[in-house]
């Protein structure tokens, strides 16, 4: 029997009738749409147990409370530390996506050197051999870490040790020029103060400890006609902060000492501030003419300041005529002014952009990456990222974020003495070894970090002042060992030092005498916090910020 | 699931929030939406989406204020569940949630083009995240595929957790203190209310019908859970539109705006 | 006689066709997969006295579910080797002594976007493990496990009845089957009641 | 090559004169370079997704939206045809009605291979089937573009089988005989199907509360545009056909249909579209005086984004409406074929205008008081998909003009009309 074309085509219109009435195409149709809702190549949170851990942030010096939720063992989660007495919870936006920073494309997971891969083993052969030949510069970002004093008692032996200071420390650098006073044992009571007069700082985005002064402008101010907190926000466009502010105040761009001259002048001259200083050189006229206000308009300004006291002026980075008027206010030494939140701190050398002869430059991975010594020595650079382009000859994997024990002392403008212990809640991702555990492997006297923890916890329990706040408040004076406490610090409470009186403030200390108003400086001006952001690298997700919406300008990297 | 069902819905304080963005990075990561560096403004997925508005001023009589968009949840004639072809989206009777199936949709984007809000983002690509970066991937939130629709479930895997953990423990109701959206935690000024509308003694509910309190496009209808409010009767007039399309725009758009008026005039 | 013939040749390809679709299509669909232990969940009930479900699956304080046990309450008993058996040997040497999880297939695994809650259905609902899962908990031998190949799901989801028509009463856990038993009890959830 | 001239031959009906083989695949050649780049585009889109588009979150729809209302309304003359020779029983328009069913079938099957294009997961296109929201307008148009694109295959099939080495099949020509006797109850399924979708793919737009723009109250559970589209859809339908009838006679340089047949065609086209103007005028009024200022946004606000300016309401409503239905009823124009056509064009251009407006402007034009005007610019893919649709048109037609006896007198009677 031959098959013919015309069996065949019979055959194949009975197979098609009966596959109908099997499970094949019905099957095939359900299984391929549940196969399009789980692509393998669409990667799917893994299964796990979930835990909340407490940490801080150490992404900047301000070390706000983290609460971290792990899955599988891996942060999955970040949210405000409620229970932080001066951020209570509140965090910066970047924060909330910082745990996806480890796998960043730019994390730094080999060492560098000369932009080739190389190894931990040649990078400790190089400094050794540049130990041997010469001194050492160490460069820490925030100083007052346990790491901190490993770069120090280092540094002590073998060359020097510096600070990069942070906007909000460099705008206090004035004071510490006229009192003697170091700037890191300084800080702005803004808990107390009625009035803060902003010449340009971001006080609204991300200045200071960010949650702090947006948590009391949130209670106090926000949304009132007469607040109890007064926002006076001076800045040439309408910024972020100034959109919120209770005034705001548009001059020209870069006038802001003219304007507080002006204001100044016609407070000293109306005699509406207590203080004698010197007469600021500028008459109300040239001020007004100078900032496009006027001259009723700056009247009115120094009125306003006055009008509720305590005020404090704020400048955006080091600004000598902004500090001059905190001066002619009172407003040092005062509750809600500037205050001194400690007697035990040391002035430390700033690190500007030239290092004197040296053999090796170690810089730690908490300086910004936009810090760029001119140097001819060797540069032994720690960071977790990389940010491009730099000169270091060395680039060494430091721990991501959350992913190394740390300390965290004092914020740079908190107005009290803190002190937490962060304690890393991720696996490293890469083999990373921290400065201090660096600078460690060649000195065998030098503490490890743990031993500065336990010793610094023994310190605070000896001196029985402050409290800490944890799941409760504890007055440190009530804990019943140094072991107890150290226990609650290493599981996410946080100390909190007792203010130091205002009267022993005034007798002692913190007096400025201004000889003369400080000369026209060009402030520096913060325009963008990305860009004075001290990591170069942000979050992924931070994206959705400047992006995928038009609600922040995309940071501009910064090239050197 | 409970006995007596739950309205979720918000107040959002417009004078507390300082844009600062910290509740849409929250809900992304809260949420698993990739990073995507080829995503602008127009196709990114930001659930919850921060705008910039201005009064439409210029120089010092400018005012600016932020409004955060997400889903309204809206309870009356949903615009996008009576659209959605294949019932990926509905209103659960126990919560008042308006909810998203993203396994369920096959992106028409219907619900999208029905939207008043535009508070629906589609994923016009797969998800990618940096190599390792999946270990970061919150547990609890399936991730989604390209081609599907996603919006605002008022972060219900929390709302899973709270309802397991109440079970756990023997409740029936949830701890409304185990319940509280991403960017709500997240807010650092607290501007983002949540909690249940149908709770006459929540304070949510009596902000919600406070003098200030106002509600997007409220006149076509659609009857949100989310509620805004501020005492700036400018930021209040933004649920209008018929003061003119363009007058309170994002980007400076000067033309249009001029324009705007010179028609109300007319 | 032409169009006998036709019939005929009509009906052969019915034919092939309803042998492979019914016979020949589920086993090229399912691909067999070996567990990496032999396990007995009867010889655990017996000779170690687990009397409950829980003791080794249990739910963890905040109501999730742990599914498996981890390696830790395996290595409980069975730190050093009992008995001779192969999979004694594999699961001390493999798994306990280097500190390996053992890689076993779930065969109740449901996908990413699904939101199983045991606290909801043990705690709240009072459903017994049996009712889900059967009595595979009184078993002596391990299932095979059999995955679809196209979807990666277990075959457990859609039921070993491929026509799902006349099945077991535990056979199937796909959304129609946790439609249907809510259905039965008058429980109404919405799709992200279930659904992540 | 001349074997394969002449085993083309053997395909073509008797009697019928076409060009030679080489100068229609030469006339091909271009239509199915434009197929093959789209297809190749539409290939890109359903294998990297939608970001091949420049389709985003605010213009979530775009060209190819369009593209389905258009083509669908134009398609319309499919069902209307039918309806009209099979239920109405105007017998005169019989010669026109195959190349109705062939231009139906093209129109609509586009339309289902871009929406395919279009949705982000056509693997799960299907839920639409099993898991349907009733209330949804588009579970009505997927439903019953669906199954009347079946219909127009069932009513494709018998077309085909008259080709004349298919008729060599007995077995064929018993079945395309049955199926034949099937096609007046097609015809009437197809009227109800059509009806619907056409008024679901007006009610698409309708019922959007959150569009003002769009959104129009309700006659019975329907939204006026339900009504509009169908009107406009019937109006334009046999325009279309018109248009596509006299394309092909001026390709082929024959006379295919009586001159009557444009005519009757023309007045039909013309006294619908003039109810078609009535309708849409009161609607629009309605609208702009109560629909939308009671919702709070006011009728001038829609005007104020050019290119959308009240030019384009005028447009839709006047020289797109009014005019071609005037001259398409007119006698002393209507006798006149430029005049005809030109009417015709135009009234094609209205009802595709109508879609565009629906579907771009209604996206452009903000809704929340803070935004923007938005624009769009589709991209090569959208584009190429685009013109695949027409060139796979133009391929079809042509291969069914020629191998099929579209204009032949049914049943029977195999002799050429045209008179040739």
């Amino acid at each position: 029997m031959k098959v013919t074309r015309r069996d065949l085509l019979v055959w194949g219109a009975g197979a098609a009738a009966g596959i109908a009435f099997t499970p094949v195409p019905w099957k095939i149709l359900d299984d391929v749409s549940i196969w399009s809702q789980n692509w393998s190549w669409i990667p799917q949170p893994a299964r796990g147990p979930v835990e909340v851990k407490q940490s801080f942030c150490t992404l900047c010096p301000n070390g706000c409370g983290l609460r971290v939720r792990t899955g599988a063992g891996w942060p999955v989660g970040i949210a405000g530390m409620s229970t932080h007495p001066i951020t209570r919870g509140a965090l910066c936006p970047l924060a909330f996506a910082a745990h996806q920073l480890n796998w960043h494309p730019q994390r730094l997971r080999a060492v560098r050197h000369q932009s080739s891969t190389s190894s931990w083993a040649a990078a400790q052969a190089a400094f050794s051999k540049a130990c041997s030949e010469g001194k050492v510069v160490v460069i820490d970002g925030y100083a007052g870490r346990a790491a901190s004093q490993i770069f120090e008692a280092f540094a002590e032996k073998r060359g020097s040790y510096r600070v990069a200071a942070s906007p909000e420390t460099r705008a206090l650098a004035p004071y510490e020029s006229w009192s003697g006073v170091p700037a890191n044992a300084l800080g702005y009571d803004l808990e107390n103060a009625q009035t803060v007069v902003s010449f340009g700082a971001p006080m609204l985005d991300g200045w200071g400890a960010p949650g702090r002064f947006t948590r009391l402008w949130a209670e106090r101010a926000a949304g009132m006609a007469d607040p109890q907190l007064r926002l006076i926000q001076i800045d040439a466009s309408l910024t972020r902060t100034a959109t919120k502010a209770w005034q705001w105040i548009s001059i020209r761009p870069g006038t802001e000492d003219a304007l507080v001259a002006g204001a100044a002048r016609f407070l000293l001259e109306e005699h509406l501030v207590p203080a004698n200083g010197p007469m600021p050189p500028l008459t109300l006229v040239d001020a007004a003419s100078q900032t496009g206000l006027t001259t009723d308009a700056i009247r009115n300004l120094a009125r306003t300041i006055v009008a509720k006291p305590p005020v404090v002026a704020i400048a955006g980075g080091n600004n000598p005529a902004v500090a001059a008027l905190n001066v002619a206010l009172g407003a040092l030494g005062q509750t809600g002014g500037i205050v001194l939140r400690s007697k035990q701190k040391k002035v430390y050398e700033s690190a500007d952009a030239v290092i004197p002869k040296a053999r090796a430059v170690v810089i730690d991975s908490t300086v910004p990456w936009d810090f760029v010594p001119r140097t001819d020595a060797e540069i032994f650079r720690f960071a977790a990222w990389d940010g491009g382009s730099n000169k270091a000859e060395w680039l060494l994997p430091a721990p991501g974020f959350l992913e190394e024990l740390t300390d965290v002392p004092t914020a740079p403008t908190s107005a009290v003495e803190t002190y937490a212990v962060a304690p890393a809640v991720a696996k490293p991702t890469a083999e990373v070894h921290s400065a201090a555990q660096f600078l460690a492997s060649f000195d065998a006297e030098l503490n490890s970090t743990d031993k500065i923890i336990h010793a610094r916890c023994e310190e605070i329990f000896r001196a029985r002042a402050g409290s800490l706040y944890g799941r409760e408040t504890t007055p440190v004076a009530q804990v019943a060992s140094a072991q107890k406490l150290e226990e609650q610090l290493r599981s996410g409470a946080v100390w909190v030092g007792e203010p130091l009186k205002t009267a022993s403030l005034k007798s002692n200390l913190l007096k400025c005498n201004l000889k003369e108003w400080p000369a026209d400086t060009r402030p520096e001006r913060s325009e963008d916090w990305a860009a004075e952001w001290p990591a170069p690298v942000l979050p992924p997700l931070a994206l959705k910020l400047y992006q995928e919406s038009s609600l922040r300008e995309p940071p501009e990297r910064k090239t050197v | 699931m409970s006995g007596t069902p739950a309205r979720y819905g918000m107040v959002i304080d417009l004078d507390r929030c300082t844009g600062c963005g910290a509740c849409m990075v929250a809900c992304a990561a809260e949420n698993n939406v990739a990073p995507t560096p080829q995503a602008t403004p127009r196709t990114g997925v930001t659930p919850m989406l921060v705008r910039k508005v201005s009064n439409g001023m210029h120089g010092a009589t400018r005012r600016e204020t932020f409004i955060p968009i997400m889903c309204m949840h809206c309870e009356h004639e949903t615009p996008c569940v009576k659209v959605c072809p294949q019932q990926a989206v509905e209103v659960d009777k126990a919560t008042g949630i308006v909810m998203q199936m993203p396994q369920r949709c096959l992106g028409c984007r219907y619900c999208m083009t029905a939207c008043p809000y535009h508070a629906r983002y589609f994923n016009w690509r797969d998800p990618v995240w940096p190599a390792g970066m999946e270990k970061s991937l919150n547990p609890g939130v399936a991730t989604r595929m390209r081609g599907v629709v996603e919006k605002c479930n008022l972060c219900h895997a929390r709302l899973h957790s709270a309802n397991e953990k109440a079970a756990a423990a023997g409740r029936r109701e949830i701890d409304m203190a185990d319940y509280v959206p991403a960017c709500g935690e997240a807010c650092p000024t607290n501007a983002i209310h949540f909690g249940n509308l149908a709770d006459q003694n929540d304070p949510v509910t009596r902000e919600a019908h406070s003098a200030n309190a106002f509600r997007m496009l409220a006149r076509i209808g659609t009857e949100p859970k989310v509620y805004y409010k501020s005492k700036d009767p400018w930021v209040r007039a933004l649920a209008e539109s018929a003061s003119g399309p363009g007058k309170f725009s994002e980007r400076p758009a000067e033309r249009l705006a001029a324009s705007a008026s010179e028609v109300h005039h007319g | 006689m032409k169009m006998q013939r036709t019939i005929v040749v009509f009906a052969l390809g019915v034919a092939v066709a309803l042998l492979a679709g019914w016979v020949a299509f589920p086993r090229a669909l399912y691909l067999q997969k070996q567990q990496p232990l032999e396990f007995r969940h009867k010889t655990h009930a017996e000779k170690s006295g687990v009397a409950d479900c829980n003791e080794c699956h249990a739910l963890r304080d905040d109501g999730t579910f742990a599914g498996l046990p981890a390696m830790e309450k395996c290595a409980g008993c069975h730190s050093e080797r009992i008995g001779t058996s192969n999979a004694e040997a594999t699961l001390v040497d493999t798994y306990i002594k280097p500190g390996n999880e053992t890689p076993w297939l779930v065969y109740a695994q449901q996908p990413a976007n699904v939101w199983f809650s045991h606290a909801i259905h043990v705690k709240r609902a009072g459903l017994t493990c049996t009712e889900c899962h059967s009595t595979y908990g009184e078993s002596d031998q391990v299932k095979l496990y059999e995955v679809n190949r196209i979807s990666g799901y277990s075959r457990d989801i859609w039921g070993h009845s491929i026509s799902r028509l006349r099945r077991a009463p535990h056979d199937g856990m796909k959304m129609s089957d946790c439609e249907e038993c809510h259905r039965k009890h008058q429980v109404e959830v919405g799709c992200l009641g279930c659904h992540e | 090559m001349a074997s394969a001239a002449l085993t083309d031959s053997r395909w073509i009906a008797r009697g019928e004169e076409r060009t030679s083989l080489p100068r229609f695949l030469l006339w091909l050649t271009p239509w199915a370079a434009l197929l093959a780049v789209g297809v190749y585009a539409a290939f890109l889109c359903l294998y990297y997704g939608l970001n091949q588009t420049n389709m985003d979150n605010r213009f979530a729809f775009g060209l190819w939206i369009f593209l389905d209302l258009g083509i669908i309304a134009l398609g319309a003359g499919a069902f209307f045809t039918g309806f009209l020779v099979y239920i109405l029983k105007r017998a005169e328009l019989r010669p026109i009605l195959n190349t109705a069913v062939v231009v139906g079938f093209i129109c609509y099957s586009g339309a289902v291979a871009i929406l395919m294009i279009d949705v982000g997961q056509p693997l799960r296109a299907w839920f639409t089937f099993w898991h349907p929201n009733t209330h949804s307008m588009l579970t009505e148009v997927t439903f019953c573009i669906s199954c009347y694109l079946l219909v127009l295959s069932l009513e494709y099939i018998p077309l085909l089988l008259r080709n004349r080495q298919l008729r060599k099949l007995p077995s064929f020509l018993v079945f395309e005989h049955q199926l034949h006797k099937l096609v007046p109850v097609l015809a009437a399924i197809g009227t109800l199907l059509s009806f619907f979708h056409q008024g679901s793919l007006g009610g698409l737009y309708g019922v959007l509360r959150g569009r003002p723009f769009a959104y129009r109250e309700g006659i019975f559970i329907w939204p006026s545009t339900f009504f509009l589209f169908i009107l406009s859809a019937i109006a334009t339908g046999p325009s279309f056909l018109m248009l596509v009838t006299a394309t092909v006679e001026k390709v082929t340089g024959r006379t295919l249909v009586p001159r009557e047949i444009y005519r009757r065609m023309g007045f039909i086209s013309g006294v619908l579209l003039g109810i078609y103007v009535a309708a849409k005028s009161i609607d629009t009024l309605v609208w702009l005086n109560h629909t939308s200022p009671s919702v709070g946004f006011a009728p001038w606000q829609y005007y104020i984004h050019k290119p959308f300016g009240t030019p384009v309401l005028f447009g839709e409503i006047v020289l797109f409406g009014l005019l071609p239905a005037f001259l398409l009823t007119y006698k002393k124009t209507a006798a006149h074929r430029a005049w005809l056509l030109s009417a015709a064009a135009l009234a094609c251009a209205g009802v595709l205008l109508n879609r565009f407006v629906l579907t771009v402007q209604t996206l452009a034009l903000p809704t929340l008081s803070f935004d923007q005007f938005l624009e769009y610019t589709p991209s090569w893919q959208e584009v190429a998909s685009f013109g695949a649709v027409i060139a796979y048109g133009v391929i079809v037609y042509s291969l069914s003009y020629r191998y099929l006896p579209l204009f032949a007198q049914p049943k029977g009677d195999d002799s050429n009309v045209s008179g040739h």
